[in-house]
C-alpha cells in the first residue's frame, strides 16, 4: 500500500514540477525516487499485510511483481529523458502517465477486491490509450491509439460484466469472500459466466490469439518508448494479473479451463510465431513475439499451485530482454522514419556493444542457455509436464524451434550486412539501460535460484 | 426486505442487461462511425451497471452501487480519451470513419 | 588443480582473449588452450582415482540442479580430445589473418569451454546447457568469418543452428520429463529411474533426434555438407573435429544408460539408418567436386559407423566407437587442415583446380597421403583400432551389418585415394605451390604422431575408457 | 638377445625407410640406393641365421613385443611367430628382396626420386616381414595392408601420369575388397574361439566341436581376401594393371613375394581350411579355372610385362589349385620355384624395357639375343622352368601340383594341363619375338642398344642359377625336404608320400609333352612362320576379345563402377537436394503459413472485434454448452 501512495505522490509531483519550472530535474527525481520507492516496496517482503477493509492485500507475490514493475519502469522512465527531449512542452505529462500506470499496475498485482482490480486495470489501460496515440500529428499513432481505445474499452466491457456476474453470483467483491464461496458448490451458472469472462478480458490485455490483433497494429504505431512499455511492462502486469485472479477467484479449476488454456496457448505461440516471421517491422515483430511469449507464460496457468516463482521468472526474464532489445531498438531507430530489420544493416560494426546486446536478448528471448530465457522456458515446460500437458510442450519446442528464424534474421541483419546509411550518434542512455537490463537477465540466468524460490 | 426482485425475480434483469449489452456490441461491430462506436460501447457499460444495480438490490448490499459510480468515472475518462484521440484524428485525416484506420497491418 | 580449474581455464582464456586486442589475440588463445591441455595430461598422469575429481555444488533449488561434473577415463578422454585439439586447430590458423581476431579466437575457446563442460557435466541441466552453449560461437564463427557469398552462408548457417536447436529442444522435454520422475538431473538419479517402455521410447527418440542431428545421422545430414563448406576452416575443424563427437559421447553417457529398453527394442532401426549413413555419405562423397564437402561427406560416413558402434550396446562397440571418435577427430582435423593449406596457396576448393601438386612439395605431399590413409583406416594407424573394434561388434550383432558397414573400408579408399589421385597427382601443376611453411609442418606431424603411436599401441587410452564403458554397459543391461 | 635379433629382423627395413625418407635426398641417390639394400641384406642374413636355427631344433621361435589391441572376449598381443613357413617366406622375401634392391640401384639410377623408391621398397619389405612373421591373424592383415599400401604406392610411383594413378588406386581398391572379406573372416574366428593367435586358434579348431556352417563361411571369406592380394577370379584384373609400376617392383611385389600372401594365408590356416571342404573345392576350381583363363588371355598379349603379368596370376591359379587339394606343401614349394623363375622373368624383362628405353611392346623388338647374351641366357633358363622342362625348377613343382590334381579330380589336372600348355606357348612366344629374328624397333632405339650393367645382370644370374636348381629342394623321389621341414606345421594326412609309379611317370611324361608341345607351337609360329602380331586396330574376332582381356575390365566398369558413379550423381544431384529442400520446405512451409496469417491481418477495426467476439463465443460454446 505504501509503494501504491508513494508512487501515486511521484506522479503528482511530475505534475507539479512542471508548474514550478523543474523540468529537468523530472527524470532524475523519478528514477531516484522509484528507486527508493523500491526500497520501500522490497522491505515490505515476508511482511504480508492487509489495507482497508482488504482492498490493498500486499503478500510476497504482489511484492515481487511490484518490485519487477518498478524497475521496469526506472529503465523506460531512463530513456524518456532521451526520447521526449524534442516534446518539452509535454514532457512532465509523458513521465507522469508513466508512473499513474505503474499506480495502475502495482494495483492490480495487489487487489483484495474486484473493484481495485477494476480500477488498476482501467488506469493502466488508459494510461497506455494515451501514450499510444501520444505523437498527436502521426496518423499512425492516431490510429494506434484508437484502435487500443476501440478494443481496450470493448474487452473492458466484457471484464465489468464478469465482474458483475460475480458479484451477482455470490454477492462480494471480496476476492477472499468469493474464493471461499467458489471452494463449495450451489453457485448459479453464471458465476462461471463471470470468470470466464473476467478470463477472456485479460487475454484480450495480454494479447492471446484470437484476442491478439490489436498489438501487432498497436505496437507498430504507438512511439518506440511506448511500445517498449507495452510489450514489457503492460504485458507483464497483464499476466500476473492473470495469473493472481485465476488463484484468488478459483482455485480449481475445471478440467474445461484447462483444455481451453491449452488450446489459447497453442493457438497464440502458432500465430505469435508464424506472423513474426514474415514481419520487416521490428517493432511489429516484437509484438508478434510478445504474443508468442504471452502464450509461453498462459502455460503457467496450468500449474496453478505452483507456478507463480516460474512465472515471476519467466516474466522478469521476457522482460529484462524485452527492455534491453527496446533500448536498442529505440537508440537505433530514433531518428529513421521506419524501424525495419534492415535500419539494423550493419551494427555489429558501428556499434558493437548495442549489436552485443540485442544478440543477447534475443538468444533469452529464444530460449538458448545461459539467458534467462532459457531457464524461464525450462522450467515451465517442466512444471507443464508434471501437470500432465505434454502437447502443450511440444507445441511450445516447435514455435520455439520458429522463433529461431525471426530472432536471427535481426542478428544475421546486424552482423552480416554492412549498413546502409551513415552512422547516427547513439545516445549514452540508452546503452546504459541496455547493458544493464541483459546484465540483469544474465544474472538471473547464472543464478536462477534466486528468483524461482521467492514466490515458494 | 420487501423489494420489486421479489416480483420480477432477477433472471429478468440479467435477461434485459445480457440485451443491451448485445446491442452494444452489435453497435460497435456494425458501425463505423467512431461517434456511435462510443456510444455502443457506452450503452455496454450502462447494461452492466444497471445490472450492478440489480444484483445490489438483489443482495441487499451497497457495494454494488459503490461500484457503479466507479465504473460510470472510469467510463467518463475513457470517452473523454477516446474523444481527444478522435480529435487529433479528424485533424489529421478529416474524417471519424474508423473504417479508414487501415494504415496499420500485416 | 581439478576439472574446474579445466572449464575455468578455458572460459578465463576466452575472456581475456577478448581483451587481448586483436594482435595478441592468437597467441593468448593459444596459451590458455595449451594450458588447458597441460592440465588435461597433468591430471590424467597424476590421478588414480578419477572419481575423486568428481565435483558437484548445488546450483538451482527449483528446478533442483547442481553444478555436477563427472570425471572418468570417458569424460576425460572426449576433455583430452578437446583440449589436445584446441591448440592445434589454433596453432593451424596462425597463418590466416581474421578481423576482429580478438573476437574470433574467444569464440574458439569459449567453444572448446563449452564442448568440454558437455563432455564433463554430470547434471542434465547443467549438461544441456554446455551443449547449447557450444552452438552459440559455432553459429557466428561459420557465419562471420565463413566462406562464399553472404547470402549462401546466411541460409546454410541458418538452417543448421534452427536444426539443431530444434533436435536438442526435445532433449530437453525428455529432460524436464525425467526429471519430473526423478525430481533431479543427475546423472545418477536418472540412471536409477525405472521407466515404462512407453515413456522409454519416446525419451529415446527425443534424444535422439537431438543427437542424431549433431551426430549426423542420415536423414538429418543435410545441414552438415553446406555448413563444412561455408565455415571457416578453424570452424570446420571445430565442428567435425570435436563438435559432433558430442552427440556420440551423449548417446553412450545419457542416451543408451537412461532408456536401454528402447535401445535394445529399436536397435535395428537405429543401427539400420546408422549403417546406411556410411554407404550414403561413401558414395555421396564419390563424386564431390569441392573438397570440402567431400571431406565433410566422408565423415558423415565415418561418424555414421561410430553411432551404429554405439547403438551396438556392445563392450567392443562402445569401446571401439570411443576409439574411433578420438581417431577420426584427428584425421579429419588433419584434413580440413590439408584442404586449408592447398586453399591459402590456390585459393580454392574445386578439386578439378587442383593436381600436380606432389612435385612441388614432397613434404606436404608425404602427411597429406599419410592422413588420407588414416582416414580409410590402414593399420597401424589408430583409426584401424576404432574401426576394426566398431566392425567386429557389428559382426557379433549380425555378419551382414559389419559386411554393409564394411564397405565403408573399399568406398572409403575409393573416394579419398581418388581425391588424393586428383588434388596431389599428376602433371605438375602451373600454378607455384609454396612449400609447407613450419607452422603447418608441425600441426600435421602432431596430428599424425598421435594417430600412429596410438596406432601401435593403443593401450593407454583404451585402458583409460574401458572401465567407464564398463560401467555404462552395465547400466544399459541393468533390469 | 634372440628378442633383439628378431626385433633387427623385422625393424631394419623399416629404419631403412624412414632414413631413406628424412635423409635420402641428401644422402645421393648411390647412398640411398646402398642403404636400403643394405637394410634388406641385414634382414635376410637375419633370416639365415634363424632359418638355420629353426632347421636344426624344430622349435618354432615366439616373440612377444607388446600388448596391442583387447575387445571384449580376447586380448591380441602384438607378438612375433618364426616358424618354418614364416622362416621360408622370409627366406625368399628378403632374399630376392635384396637382389631386387641391388637391382634397382642401377635401374632406377636416372629416377628423380629414387630414395622415394628405395624407402617405399623398403617399408614394402618390411610390411612384408609383419605380414609373415605375425603371431596372430590380426598382425597378418596390417602387413597384408601395408604392403597393399606399397604396392599402391610402387605402381604409382610416376605419379605424374593418372593412367599409373589409376592402376595404383585400381590395385588399392580392388586388395580392400579382399580385405573385407579377409576382416569378416576374423571377425568370425574371434567371435567363435575367442583368440587369433595361430597356436591357440589351431588348438581350438582341431579341437573339432567349432559349428562347421560357420566355419566354412569364416574360411570363405579368408579365401575372398586370399583371392584379392592374389589376383584370383574375380578379383585379378588389378594385376596386370599394376604393371604401371617400375620393372622392379613388379618382379619383387606383383610375382615373386605379395601377391603369394594368399597363399601363405591359406597355408597358415590349413587347420582351419581341412575342415571345410566345400571351400577348399571352391578355392581348387577358382585356382582352375583361373590359371586357364590367365593363361588364354596371355596367349595374345604384345606387352612383354602383361604377359608376365598373366602368367603370374595363371601360376597363382594353379597354387590355388594344390592349395585347394590340401596339398599345401606342394603350393608352397611352387611359390618358391615360380618366385625365382618369376622374379628372373621380371628382372630381365626390366633388362630388355632398360635397353629399349621403356619401350614394352614386343613387336617392336627383335634380334635381342646377341645384344644381351647374359639377358637372354637367364630369361631362357627361367623360361624354361615356367614351361615346365626338366630339370629345371618349375618342372618338378607344376607337375606335382598337376600330379596331385590327377590324383583329386581328372577335370581339373585337364584345366591344369591346358594351362600349363598355355603357358609353354606364350612363354616363348615372348622369348622369340623379343630375342630372335631382326630388331623391329626404331633406328634411334636400335642405336642404344646395349646389354645391361653389371648390378643388373648379377641378380639375373643368380636367380637363374635358383631357377636352374630350386626344385631340388623337393624333388619327387621320397620324403624330400621341404616336405619334412613342413611337416610339423600340417596334420597327418598331408605325410602320405606319393609312390612313383607308372602312373606318376606317365603324368610326367604327358606334362613334358604338353610343355614340348607348347614350345613347338610357338617355334613354328614366330620363330620358323616369323610371325609378328598384327597392331591393335586389326585384331578382331575371337583374337580381339582375348587380346582385350574378354572385357572383364569393362564389364565391371559397366555393372560396378558406372551405376555406384551414377548412384553417387543420383544422391549429389537428386537426393541429397531434395532432403535439403524438405527441411527448407518446413521452413517455407512456416513461412507461408504466416502470409497467410498476415493476410487475415487486414488492419481493420470491425475484424478485430468480430474475431473477439467470434473467440469469445467459441469459448462460450464450449464451455457451457458442448459439454452440457
Amino acid at each position: 500500500m505504501n509503494t501504491l501512495i508513494a508512487i501515486s505522490g511521484l506522479g503528482i509531483f511530475c505534475l507539479f514540477a512542471e508548474i514550478i519550472n523543474l523540468r529537468k530535474a523530472i527524470v532524475p527525481v523519478a528514477v531516484l525516487g522509484l528507486i527508493a520507492i523500491l526500497g520501500i516496496t522490497v522491505s515490505e517482503f515476508d511482511h504480508p499485510s492487509a489495507w482497508y477493509n482488504n482492498m490493498v492485500i500486499v503478500n510476497n507475490f504482489s511484492v515481487a511483481f511490484s518490485s519487477l514493475f518498478i524497475v521496469l519502469t526506472i529503465f523506460i522512465l531512463a530513456m524518456s529523458g532521451d526520447f521526449y527531449k524534442d516534446k518539452p512542452s509535454k514532457f512532465s505529462d509523458f513521465i507522469a502517465i508513466k508512473i499513474f500506470l505503474l499506480a495502475g499496475a502495482v494495483a492490480m498485482v495487489s487487489f483484495g477486491n474486484l473493484s481495485m482490480f477494476f480500477l488498476g486495470i482501467e488506469i493502466l489501460s488508459i494510461s497506455l490509450y494515451i501514450l499510444a496515440g501520444s505523437d498527436r500529428l502521426s496518423i499512425l499513432s492516431n490510429e494506434a491509439g484508437m484502435k487500443y481505445f476501440l478494443l481496450g474499452s470493448f474487452a473492458s466491457g466484457f471484464i465489468l460484466f464478469g465482474i458483475c456476474l460475480v458479484y451477482g453470483a455470490t454477492g462480494y467483491f471480496d476476492v477472499a469472500e468469493i474464493y471461499a464461496l467458489s471452494q463449495g458448490a450451489g453457485l448459479p451458472v453464471w458465476f462461471y459466466f463471470g470468470i470466464a469472462m473476467i478470463l477472456i478480458g485479460m487475454l484480450f490485455k495480454i494479447a492471446a490469439a484470437p484476442f491478439h490483433f490489436w498489438a501487432p497494429d498497436v505496437y507498430e504505431g504507438s512511439p518506440t518508448l511506448v511500445t517498449a512499455t507495452m510489450s514489457t511492462l503492460a504485458k507483464v502486469v497483464a499476466v500476473a494479473t492473470l495469473y493472481k485472479l485465476v488463484t484468488s477467484l478459483n482455485a480449481n479449476m475445471p478440467h474445461l479451463f484447462q483444455v481451453v488454456i491449452v488450446a489459447i496457448a497453442i493457438l497464440t505461440m502458432a500465430v505469435g510465431n508464424l506472423l513474426a516471421l514474415r514481419q520487416e517491422n521490428v517493432k511489429r515483430m516484437m509484438a508478434f513475439s510478445g504474443i508468442s511469449h504471452a502464450g509461453f507464460m498462459l502455460l503457467a496457468l496450468l500449474s496453478l499451485t505452483t507456478a507463480a516463482g516460474t512465472l515471476f521468472y519467466y516474466t522478469a526474464a521476457y522482460a529484462f530482454a524485452g527492455i534491453a532489445s527496446f533500448a536498442v531498438i529505440t537508440s537505433v531507430t530514433k531518428n529513421k522514419a521506419t524501424q525495419n530489420v534492415s535500419d539494423f544493416n550493419g551494427l555489429g560494426k558501428t556499434n558493437p556493444v548495442l549489436a552485443a546486446v540485442l544478440t543477447m536478448s534475443l538468444l533469452s528471448m529464444a530460449g538458448i542457455p545461459i539467458f534467462a530465457g532459457f531457464f524461464a522456458k525450462f522450467s515451465l515446460f517442466t512444471q507443464t509436464i508434471e501437470a500432465g500437458y505434454l502437447v502443450a510442450v511440444i507445441a511450445g519446442v516447435i514455435s520455439s524451434i520458429i522463433s529461431i528464424g525471426y530472432y536471427f534474421k535481426l542478428i544475421l541483419a546486424m552482423y552480416n550486412k554492412d549498413a546502409d546509411a551513415e552512422t547516427t550518434s547513439f545516445p549514452w542512455v540508452y546503452t546504459v539501460v541496455a547493458v544493464l537490463a541483459i546484465a540483469l537477465n544474465i544474472g538471473m540466468g547464472i543464478y536462477p535460484g534466486c528468483m524461482f524460490d521467492l514466490l515458494k | 426486505m420487501e423489494n420489486i426482485l421479489n416480483h420480477i425475480g432477477i433472471e429478468n434483469y440479467i435477461f434485459l442487461s445480457v440485451i443491451l449489452f448485445c446491442i452494444g456490441v452489435f453497435g460497435v461491430l456494425y458501425r463505423r462511425n467512431a461517434i456511435i462506436v462510443f456510444m455502443s460501447i457506452e450503452i455496454m457499460l450502462n447494461a452492466v451497471n444497471l445490472l450492478f444495480v440489480a444484483f445490489s438490490t438483489y443482495h441487499q448490499d451497497a457495494e454494488g452501487q459503490v461500484f457503479v459510480f466507479f465504473s460510470m468515472a472510469v467510463a467518463a475518462a475513457e470517452v473523454a480519451v477516446g474523444l481527444a484521440i478522435l480529435v487529433a484524428i479528424f485533424r489529421n485525416i478529416g474524417s471519424i470513419d474508423i473504417a479508414n484506420l487501415k494504415n496499420l497491418k500485416g | 588443480m581439478d576439472v574446474t580449474t579445466l572449464l575455468l581455464l578455458l572460459f578465463v582464456g576466452a575472456v581475456i582473449t577478448f581483451i587481448a586486442g586483436d594482435k595478441l589475440a592468437s597467441k593468448v588463445a593459444l596459451l590458455f588452450s595449451a594450458a588447458a591441455l597441460g592440465v588435461t595430461v597433468y591430471l590424467l598422469t597424476t590421478v588414480q582415482q578419477f572419481s575423486s575429481l568428481n565435483v558437484s555444488y548445488p546450483w538451482i533449488s527449483a528446478p533442483k540442479a547442481y553444478f555436477a561434473l563427472k570425471v572418468d577415463g570417458l569424460s576425460l578422454a572426449m576433455v583430452l580430445l578437446t583440449t589436445a585439439l584446441t591448440p592445434l586447430i589454433i596453432l593451424s590458423s596462425f597463418a590466416n589473418q581474421f578481423k576482429s581476431a580478438k573476437n574470433f579466437y574467444a569464440l574458439v575457446l569459449f567453444m572448446a569451454f563449452a564442448m568440454a563442460g558437455t563432455f564433463l557435466a554430470a547434471d542434465g541441466l547443467l549438461y544441456y546447457i554446455f551443449w547449447e552453449l557450444a552452438l552459440i560461437p559455432i553459429y557466428f564463427i561459420a557465419l562471420l568469418w565463413g566462406n562464399d557469398a553472404i547470402e549462401a552462408r546466411k541460409k546454410a548457417v541458418l538452417k543448421f543452428f534452427i536444426y539443431t536447436l530444434g533436435g536438442s529442444l526435445f532433449m530437453l522435454v525428455a529432460f524436464a520429463y525425467l526429471y519430473h520422475k526423478a525430481g533431479s538431473f543427475l546423472l545418477t538419479d536418472l540412471y536409477q529411474l525405472k521407466l515404462s517402455s512407453c515413456e522409454q521410447t519416446w525419451i529415446f527418440f527425443a534424444f535422439f533426434l537431438a543427437y542424431a542431428i549433431k551426430i549426423p545421422v542420415i536423414p538429418f545430414h543435410t545441414w552438415q555438407a553446406e555448413v563444412y563448406q561455408k565455415a571457416p576452416t578453424v570452424g570446420t575443424m571445430l565442428l567435425s573435429g570435436i563438435m559432433l563427437k558430442m552427440g556420440l559421447y551423449s548417446v553412450m553417457r545419457w542416451q543408451l544408460p537412461i532408456a536401454p529398453e528402447a535401445a535394445k527394442t529399436y536397435m535395428p532401426l537405429v543401427l539400420g539408418l546408422s549403417i546406411a549413413g556410411v554407404i550414403y555419405g561413401s558414395i555421396v562423397a564419390l563424386r564431390q567436386k569441392d573438397l570440402k564437402k567431400l571431406l565433410a561427406y566422408s565423415s558423415l560416413a565415418h561418424v555414421g559407423l561410430i553411432a551404429a558402434g554405439c547403438y551396438t550396446l556392445t563392450y567392443d562397440g562402445l569401446s571401439g566407437a570411443v576409439s574411433q571418435m578420438i581417431a577420426h577427430g584427428f584425421v579429419i582435423v588433419g584434413l580440413f587442415y590439408a584442404a586449408e593449406i592447398i586453399y591459402r596457396r590456390y585459393e580454392t576448393r574445386t578439386i578439378a583446380d587442383m593436381g600436380g601438386i606432389r612435385t612441388q612439395t614432397p613434404k606436404f605431399t608425404s602427411l597429406f597421403m599419410i592422413l588420407v590413409l588414416a582416414s580409410v583406416a590402414l593399420p597401424g594407424t589408430y583409426n584401424f583400432v576404432g574401426e576394426f573394434t566398431v566392425l567386429y561388434s557389428l559382426s557379433q550383432i549380425n555378419v551382414w551389418y559389419a559386411v554393409i558397414g564394411g564397405t565403408t573400408i573399399i568406398l572409403g579408399a575409393y573416394y579419398m585415394l581418388k581425391m588424393f589421385q586428383n588434388v596431389m597427382l599428376g602433371e605438375t601443376n602451373a600454378k607455384l605451390f609454396a612449400d609447407v611453411t613450419v607452422g603447418e609442418t608441425v600441426v600435421m606431424v602432431v596430428l599424425i604422431a598421435f594417430l600412429l603411436f596410438f596406432g601401435l599401441y593403443p593401450k593407454p587410452l583404451l585402458d583409460l575408457v574401458n572401465p567407464s564403458i564398463q560401467e555404462i554397459l552395465t547400466q544399459i543391461n541393468r533390469s | 638377445m634372440e628378442k633383439n635379433l628378431v626385433l633387427v629382423l623385422l625393424l631394419a627395413p623399416f629404419v631403412g625407410f624412414l632414413v631413406n625418407v628424412f635423409f635420402g635426398k641428401k644422402a645421393g641417390k648411390g647412398m640411398a640406393g646402398a642403404l636400403g639394400t643394405v637394410a634388406v641384406a641385414l634382414s635376410f642374413v637375419l633370416s639365415v641365421y634363424f632359418f638355420l636355427q629353426v632347421n636344426q631344433t624344430a622349435k618354432p621361435i615366439a616373440v612377444k613385443l607388446f600388448d596391442w589391441i583387447s575387445v571384449s572376449n580376447f586380448k591380441l598381443d602384438f607378438g612375433i611367430l618364426l616358424d618354418q613357413l614364416s622362416l621360408l617366406w622370409l627366406l625368399f622375401v628378403t632374399g630376392i628382396g635384396s637382389l631386387i634392391h641391388l637391382y634397382s640401384i642401377s635401374y632406377m639410377h636416372d629416377d628423380e626420386n629414387m630414395h622415394k623408391f628405395f624407402s617405399y621398397l623398403n617399408l614394402f619389405v618390411f610390411f612384408m616381414i609383419t605380414l609373415v612373421v605375425g603371431s596372430n591373424i590380426l598382425i597378418m592383415f596390417i602387413g597384408w595392408e601395408g604392403v597393399g599400401l606399397c604396392s599402391y604406392l610402387l605402381i604409382g610411383f610416376w605419379y605424374k601420369n593418372q593412367d599409373y594413378n589409376d592402376a595404383a588406386k585400381k590395385a588399392f581398391i580392388m586388395n580392400r575388397i579382399g580385405d573385407l572379406g579377409f576382416l569378416i573372416g576374423i571377425f568370425i574366428l574371434g567371435s567363435m574361439f575367442s583368440t587369433l593367435d595361430y597356436g591357440q586358434l589351431k588348438a581350438a579348431i582341431t579341437a573339432g566341436n567349432a559349428d562347421t556352417a560357420k566355419l566354412t563361411v569364416a574360411a570363405l571369406c579368408l579365401f575372398i581376401g586370399a583371392t584379392g592380394k592374389s589376383a584370383q577370379l574375380p578379383l585379378y584384373t588389378w594385376l596386370p594393371d599394376a604393371m604401371a609400376g617400375p620393372t622392379p617392383v613388379s618382379a619383387l611385389i606383383h610375382a615373386a613375394t605379395m601377391v603369394t600372401a594368399g597363399i601363405f594365408m591359406i597355408t597358415r590356416l590349413n587347420f582351419l581350411f581341412d575342415l571345410t571342404p566345400f571351400v577348399q573345392n571352391i578355392i581348387a576350381i577358382v585356382g582352375a579355372v583361373t590359371a586357364l583363363v590367365a593363361a588364354s588371355i596371355g596367349l595374345l598379349q604384345n606387352d612383354i610385362k602383361k604377359v608376365l603379368a598373366y602368367s603370374t596370376v595363371s601360376q597363382l591359379g594353379l597354387m590355388f589349385l594344390a592349395l585347394g587339394l590340401g596339398a599345401y606343401n606342394v603350393a608352397v614349394f611352387h611359390v618358391i620355384t615360380h618366385a625365382f623363375f618369376k622374379a628372373c622373368l621380371f628382372l630381365g624383362s626390366g633388362s630388355v624395357i632398360h635397353a629399349m628405353h621403356h619401350e614394352q611392346d614386343m613387336r617392336r623388338m627383335g634380334g635381342l639375343r646377341k645384344i644381351m647374351p647374359i639377358t637372354f641366357m637367364t630369361m631362357l633358363i627361367a623360361t624354361l622352368a615356367i614351361s615346365g622342362i626338366p630339370p629345371f625348377s618349375g618342372f618338378f613343382s607344376k607337375d606335382e601340383i598337376l600330379m596331385t590334381a590327377f590324383h583329386a579330380n581328372i577335370p581339373l589336372w585337364v584345366i591344369a594341363s591346358l594351362a600349363s600348355i598355355m603357358t609353354a606357348f606364350y612363354m616363348f612366344r615372348l622369348m622369340y619375338l623379343t630375342f630372335y629374328k631382326d630388331f623391329r624397333g626404331t633406328e634411334e632405339q636400335k642405336h642404344h642398344l646395349h646389354e645391361s650393367p653389371g648390378l643388373i645382370t648379377f641378380p639375373l644370374i643368380v636367380l637363374a642359377i635358383l631357377s636352374l636348381v630350386g626344385g631340388l629342394i623337393s624333388l619327387p623321389f621320397g620324403n624330400s625336404w621341404l616336405n619334412q621341414y613342413l611337416a610339423p606345421l600340417f596334420s597327418e594326412a598331408h605325410h602320405a608320400e606319393h609312390h612313383l609309379g607308372t602312373t606318376e611317370y606317365t603324368l610326367m611324361a604327358i606334362a613334358v609333352a604338353g610343355g614340348l608341345i607348347g614350345i613347338g607351337l610357338a617355334y613354328n609360329k614366330y620363330l620358323k612362320g616369323g610371325y609378328v602380331p598384327k597392331e591393335d586396330q586389326d585384331i578382331d574376332g575371337f583374337a580381339k576379345t582375348v587380346y582385350n582381356k574378354y572385357y572383364v575390365d569393362e564389364a565391371y566398369m559397366a555393372l560396378i563402377v558406372k551405376p555406384i558413379n551414377g548412384l553417387s550423381n543420383f544422391f549429389r544431384e537428386t537426393l541429397e537436394p531434395a532432403l535439403s529442400r524438405l527441411v527448407y520446405g518446413l521452413g517455407s512451409l512456416a513461412n507461408g503459413l504466416g502470409s497467410l496469417g498476415s493476410r487475415v491481418q487486414n488492419g481493420s477495426i470491425g475484424l478485430y472485434l468480430f474475431a473477439f467476439v467470434i473467440g469469445f463465443s467459441a469459448i462460450f460454446i464450449y464451455l457451457f454448452l458442448a459439454n452440457k
